[in-house]
């Protein structure tokens, strides 16, 4: 695979979407959807956590299935803050990167010595240990997690609004796609892309692959503590469903939906699943059998891999 | 004498029950061509794996430049000064020509390391300045902006070994590099080679033995994984052991 | 400009309030999934019985009813909860099997001032200090059912004893209403006996294989356990499998003895003692009906779930009938629901200032009635007018 | 306190042999296919719906149970002939996804036919009380999954490592290129091998049914722990496999048990309660990291 450039026509369209989605609260207001704010801020949360896993994933080419672990724990950092009086967001969603990003440095640093299939379990393995951990952890809140006294403020200001918490989930999405636009063409990004493709031949050339490896996986994981300590906030709950590996299916969809390793990736396929579920869900209860053909399909139908579909060729 | 660049001491490695590399004792001094040949599967590209630290040995020791290089990664290694190319093309074959070199450049110790997630690529015109005039050695200046996927098998060689130039090393380790290449091709290499070697000191591992003989100052024969001979090429030619080993072979 | 907007959809917001009224729309969130469905189930399939008694109204208006699966998981019952009231603006909730649910949705609940009838989930904060205006709870508050228990096991002498129950508050609510009766320095009568060993299990929990083994090596004369839905049925029947029910009496609260629990192990459950504030066998007009009507629009026995699911669309209706529709007036509507103007197929009860039942508790065993059917038969009185343990702390008005 | 430990074993076993079933089938799956099938769990679940269905049609656990495993065996005849032959040469990430999407059928196919209330079985009524070992009384029924489980592995060391099928099947564990190129049909061993792992699957479901329940998702918390088994063991090995869930089973019927107790005599009470579920909880996954530190291609990889 080549570097990652972005199109042309990129730029133009994320600067009008995010002036279209700067008056959406306002919008949704008027035509008396209040209800559809919070579904938007989802909607940008997931994108967040999805990115952050195609950074790791499509980017990093570590095919992890454990993210949901990062993504939980910093939900249960951003409760745990709110628990100790630590209610300014400058202060708790750093802690939840950091803490997200100790975790992955753990998982990472036994994982990331095996390759392949191995490496796949042994993500889930761990992601599953972090599930069980929370919730067999009575301080913890156990199976019920630990829910939010309130939000969080954010120097000052208060979150409680939906509104207020969408454009901080928006502020966040667009700073974080910011970066990860930079780094895919600033040394690091072209480091793990080339690993990504051809891992001896960067050993050979100088490069200590583990140690790249690594830190995209760490700042995966940190920034999926990021969404998660978001979405703690938009719940109030910091549920041990979110630590769940169904819940790194999901976000692995997305990616895969999205486009792997394509910049906005996360971004498109957090935003097509989520969107099919609040519509779909409506028609059926059933719809999740519609979702499973569909991914079985796009296999079936992609012979050169998934990322074929998006133009992509495997050098 | 000039101290010996890399020395290897009493080498051994068993793959199940089979000796790969057996008390192999050898040495490449600064500023040589030191050619390695042997029949297929005499165990030469494994010695050259574990020269380069993509395997560990059961016993003996790495000497590299006064150091002990054992127990060191490949890349760390590589960082120490050690290049090698592949058997194999071993590019990547979705990055322009150019892009290939740079990418081996930014990985130099020297270069500053790529912990840098901010400032784009593309605005230090150094790399690919420096990229540049190692393809212009390699003659491959005409070609920069191509996919290396699109290259000749030719090109691609002299790809290779531009990449392992940009790391500046003091020994390059070239694992046939004629290999799959044409008449033609390989008779350019093998200039390619020569005209490297005034810079380099070279440890060639290669079949052909035309080239063998036109570039090595010394020679060491490895046959069943154990080294029966080295010496200048006249003498391991004449080396009654060596000829018995490729009787019916080229020699 | 956004703030023009704001008040423009304040403006929208109370347009949408006046003309609700034409229609009562009740928001369901249940577990009707996993382990814990059986009980989801009996509670909706009791509250569409009354519904359809009441010829699909509630108070005289069209009823309508939104059904949400919770799966028993907190985050999924606080997605639903927000799509009632802030898409669906639902005029009351009901529904919540499970305490940690209620506790997770309530502030959401409360905070929009909808009106919540709980027909299972009591938990001692609602009662307690966390009390709310805009919670009642119309079939007891937790600890009641385990407090009977208690009372029960302290009577009959046992003397040691070993408590199982799920690591969760309903599960707390449990050990500690049964140790307000039995214990020998809490309990008010002063008892013998002592509490070997506590066991939490993990909620959802099937296989208890490791739990019994620690409960054969105890050897206890009586053991109490409050595991609801399919993890009592499978606890009772490994239970009698291991060879315990030899030497260990079983006791229970209603919930884990009730006719779910009784048609999926059968004979192994003859004599198992349990207590309850509502028997099939009750003989009121309501309950006859009730029972009757359950039987023949599903096929089967209802459970205690199903006649508090039962209970709380009767209070719906006298609630809406006591406001004339007008739900939009929460004082009068709480007035309305205050009064309990229905007949519940418990007999007559009343709440208490922390909007919690204040009523008779009686113990029951499980038996087979005259035509050879394994079931639960009424054998007296435990409580009578019992209130809560927790009323005191409550400072509702 | 040893009557408590022994009972503690037998229970680690009976958990043992029964992941051993899952993970027997998987570990092949993985080592001679190189595919990643997250559906597994779902086999196993699919599985003892059959079982419990079949049973409650027949009105008799064995006939169910037979029925059953026979209905996952074509179910995965079936799957292996339209899907995972196309999966084989395929990406990891395409396996994955493929098998998650199946996941989500099987779940909600599961939840139409089925419904969502899980569904209970019953062991056969002479196997539902205690039997005397020396002076304890145990479950007949868990004794009779023991020696189910007991029974599998022999069978499975007969076929695997005394008949010409388990050479073919241990020569493409280690080198799949090399096997092909020997003339046997890859293919043909392919289907077989899946397909019997798919009916060691719905045992294993039908089995630990009247144990469990019936219901959704229950394939997806057990999928982990045969990954577990499968990383401990080393991908591609039956020894592996079998080492491996006897060591996940008992660390953690054992951790379970005795860890609280345990800490309870060494810490202060307030802490063993806090720490003593949590730690029993992830032991197997301390174990597994603790391994894979030391030995990152398990204990008994198939391939040099």
């Amino acid at each position: 695979m080549a570097f990652y450039r972005p199109a042309r026509y990129q730029k133009p369209l994320v600067i009008v979407l995010l002036l279209a989605l700067l008056v959406l609260p306002p919008a949704l207001d008027a035509w008396g959807q209040a209800f559809y704010i919070g579904f938007a801020t989802r909607v940008l949360i997931f994108a967040l956590a999805a990115s952050s896993l195609n950074l790791v994933l499509g980017f990093g080419g570590m095919f992890s299935l454990g993210h949901a672990a990062f993504f939980g724990a910093g939900a249960y950092v951003a409760a745990i803050c709110m628990d100790n009086g630590i209610s300014d967001a400058l202060l708790a969603l750093p802690l939840a990167m950091t803490v997200a990003g100790l975790l992955a440095l753990v998982v990472g640093a036994i994982s990331l010595r095996t390759r392949g299939v191995y490496f796949i379990m042994i993500t889930l393995a761990f992601a599953q240990m972090t599930y069980y951990l929370f919730v067999s952890a009575r301080v913890l809140g156990g199976d019920d997690g630990l829910p939010l006294a309130g939000r969080m403020t954010l120097g000052g200001l208060s979150l409680s609004s939906d509104g207020a918490l969408f454009y901080s989930a928006l502020g966040c999405l667009a700073l974080v796609m910011t970066f990860l636009g930079r780094l895919a063409g600033a040394r690091f990004g072209r480091t793990i892309q080339a690993i990504r493709d051809n891992e001896a031949r960067m050993e050979a050339l100088g490069y200590p692959v583990f140690r790249y490896r690594l830190v995209c996986f760490v700042l995966g994981g940190a920034l999926a503590g990021l969404a998660g300590a978001l979405l703690a906030n938009l719940t109030g709950l910091a549920s041990p469903n979110l630590l769940q590996w169904t819940q790194s299916g999901t976000l692995l969809v997305m990616v895969i939906i999205g486009g792997v390793g394509y910049l906005y990736g996360g971004v498109i396929g957090a935003l097509v699943l989520l969107c099919l579920e609040e519509v779909l869900a409506g028609f059926t209860l059933h719809w999740h059998i519609g979702l499973g053909l569909l991914l079985i399909a796009i296999v079936l139908f992609a012979p050169r891999g998934v990322a074929a579909l998006f133009g992509k060729s495997d050098g | 004498m000039a101290e010996a660049l890399l020395e290897v001491r009493g080498l051994s490695r068993r793959f199940a029950a089979v000796d790969a590399l057996k008390e192999v004792d050898f040495s490449v001094d600064a500023g040589e061509v030191h050619a390695l040949i042997g029949p297929n599967g005499a165990g030469k590209t494994t010695f050259i794996h574990h020269v380069s630290g993509a395997l560990q040995p059961d016993s003996g020791s790495v000497h590299f430049a006064g150091r002990d290089v054992t127990r060191l990664s490949m890349h760390q290694r590589v960082a120490a000064g050690m290049a090698r190319s592949y058997q194999i093309t071993n590019v990547f074959l979705g990055l322009s020509v150019l892009d290939n070199v740079a990418l081996a450049v930014q990985g130099r110790p020297d270069a500053g390391g790529s912990f840098r997630f901010w400032q784009p690529v593309s605005s230090e015109q150094w790399l690919f300045d420096e990229a540049r005039t190692y393809l212009d050695q390699v003659g491959l200046s005409a070609r920069v902006e191509t996919v290396a996927g699109n290259l000749a098998h030719g090109e691609q060689r002299a790809l290779e070994l531009a990449m392992a130039l940009a790391t500046k090393p003091q020994l390059l380790l070239l694992d046939e590099p004629m290999a799959g290449t044409g008449q033609e091709e390989s008779g350019r290499m093998v200039e390619l080679i020569d005209h490297l070697a005034r810079h380099v000191t070279i440890l060639l591992v290669e079949h052909d033995m035309d080239a063998v003989f036109r570039l090595a100052d010394r020679i060491s024969v490895l046959v069943d994984g154990r080294l029966i001979a080295t010496g200048d090429p006249e003498a391991v030619r004449a080396d009654p052991e060596v000829r018995r080993a490729y009787l019916g072979d080229d020699l | 400009m956004p703030l023009r907007l704001t008040a423009l959809a304040a403006a929208l917001m109370l347009a949408g309030s006046v003309h609700a009224a034409d229609r009562i729309k009740v928001g369901f969130v249940s577990t009707l999934s996993g382990p814990g469905a059986g009980l989801g189930v009996d509670i909706r399939d009791g509250f569409n019985l009354a519904i359809k008694q009441l010829d699909g109204k509630l108070g005289g208006l069209p009823a309508e009813v939104i059904v949400a699966d919770d799966q028993q998981s907190p985050d999924v019952a606080k997605q639903a909860v927000d799509k009632f009231l802030k898409k669906d603006k639902v005029d009351f909730m009901t529904g919540i099997v499970f305490s940690n649910i209620m506790l997770a949705v309530g502030p959401t609940v409360f905070e929009n001032q909808t009106f919540y009838i709980s027909a299972n989930a009591g938990p001692s904060q609602y009662a307690g200090e966390q009390c709310n205006p805009f919670f009642f709870n119309v079939a007891w508050q937790n600890d009641n059912l385990h407090e009977a228990v208690g009372k029960v096991v302290q009577d009959k002498g046992y003397k040691n004893v070993v408590i199982v129950t799920p690591n969760y508050p309903g599960g707390k609510d449990a050990v500690s209403g049964f140790k307000r009766y039995y214990a020998p320095k809490e309990a008010p009568s002063g008892g013998k006996g002592k509490v070997a060993e506590e066991i939490y299990t993990k909620l959802g929990q099937l296989d208890y294989a490791a739990e019994l083994a620690q409960i054969r090596s105890i050897k206890p004369d009586a053991l109490f356990f409050f595991l609801p839905g399919g993890m009592g049925i499978n606890f009772v029947k490994q239970f009698v499998a291991a060879g315990l029910s030899r030497d260990t009496q079983l006791f229970a609260p209603g919930f884990s003895a009730d006719e779910d629990v009784i048609k999926a192990v059968g004979a192994p459950m003859m004599g198992m003692f349990n207590s309850s504030h509502w028997a099939h066998d009750m003989d009121n007009a309501e309950n006859r009906r009730f029972v009757a009507d359950f039987q023949k629009e599903y096929g089967r026995m209802p459970s205690l779930y199903a006649s508090q699911g039962y209970d709380a669309a009767f209070m719906m209706d006298a609630g809406v009938r006591g406001v004339k529709g007008k739900v939009e007036d929460k004082a009068a509507l709480k007035k309305a629901l205050e009064a309990k103007n229905f007949k519940s197929v418990r007999g007559d009860f009343k709440f208490n200032s922390n909007h919690y039942p204040v009523q008779n508790y009686y113990l029951r065993v499980i038996g087979k009635d005259s035509s050879g059917r394994i079931t639960n038969r009424l054998m007296g009185t435990i409580f009578t007018n019992h209130a809560d343990a927790y009323v005191a702390q409550c400072k509702m008005k | 306190m040893t009557q408590l430990v022994l009972e503690q074993a037998l229970n680690g076993l009976q958990f043992g042999l029964m992941l051993f079933l899952l993970a027997a089938g998987l570990t092949l799956v993985f080592g001679i296919m190189d595919c990643i099938n997250l559906a597994h769990g779902s086999l196993y679940m699919v599985g003892a719906y059959f079982v419990a269905a079949a049973a409650q049609a027949a009105d008799s656990f064995w006939i169910g149970l037979g029925a059953g495993v026979a209905g996952a065996a074509v179910l995965g005849l079936v799957l292996e002939l339209s899907l995972f032959r196309q999966l084989y040469r395929r990406d990891h990430l395409s396996q994955v996804l493929a098998t998650f999407g199946l996941i989500l059928i099987a779940n909600e196919a599961v939840r139409m036919i089925w419904g969502a209330q899980p569904l209970l079985l019953n062991p056969p009524e002479a196997l539902s009380g205690p039997v005397e070992i020396g002076n304890f009384f145990y479950p007949a029924y868990r004794l009779v999954i023991i020696a189910f489980g007991l029974g599998v592995a022999g069978l499975l060391y007969l076929v695997v490592a005394r008949s010409r099928v388990g050479m073919w099947v241990r020569a493409g564990a280690a080198n799949r290129e090399m096997t092909e190129a020997l003339g046997v049909n890859v293919q043909g061993l392919f289907t077989a091998v899946f397909v019997f792992g798919a009916a060691l699957c719905a045992l294993a479901g039908g089995l630990l049914g009247p144990l469990l329940a019936v219901q959704i998702g229950m394939g997806e918390s057990v999928l982990i722990l045969a990954f577990v088994v499968i990383i401990i063991g080393g991908i591609g090995s039956i020894r592996g496999a079998l080492v491996g869930s006897l060591i996940v089973g008992t660390v953690d019927t054992l951790g379970r048990a005795l860890l609280p107790t345990l800490l309870r005599a060494a810490l202060p009470a307030d802490a063993a309660a806090t720490l003593g579920p949590a730690l029993a909880s992830i032991l197997i996954y301390l174990l597994m990291a603790a391994i894979l530190f030391f030995r990152p291609q398990g204990l008994f990889p198939a391939r040099a």
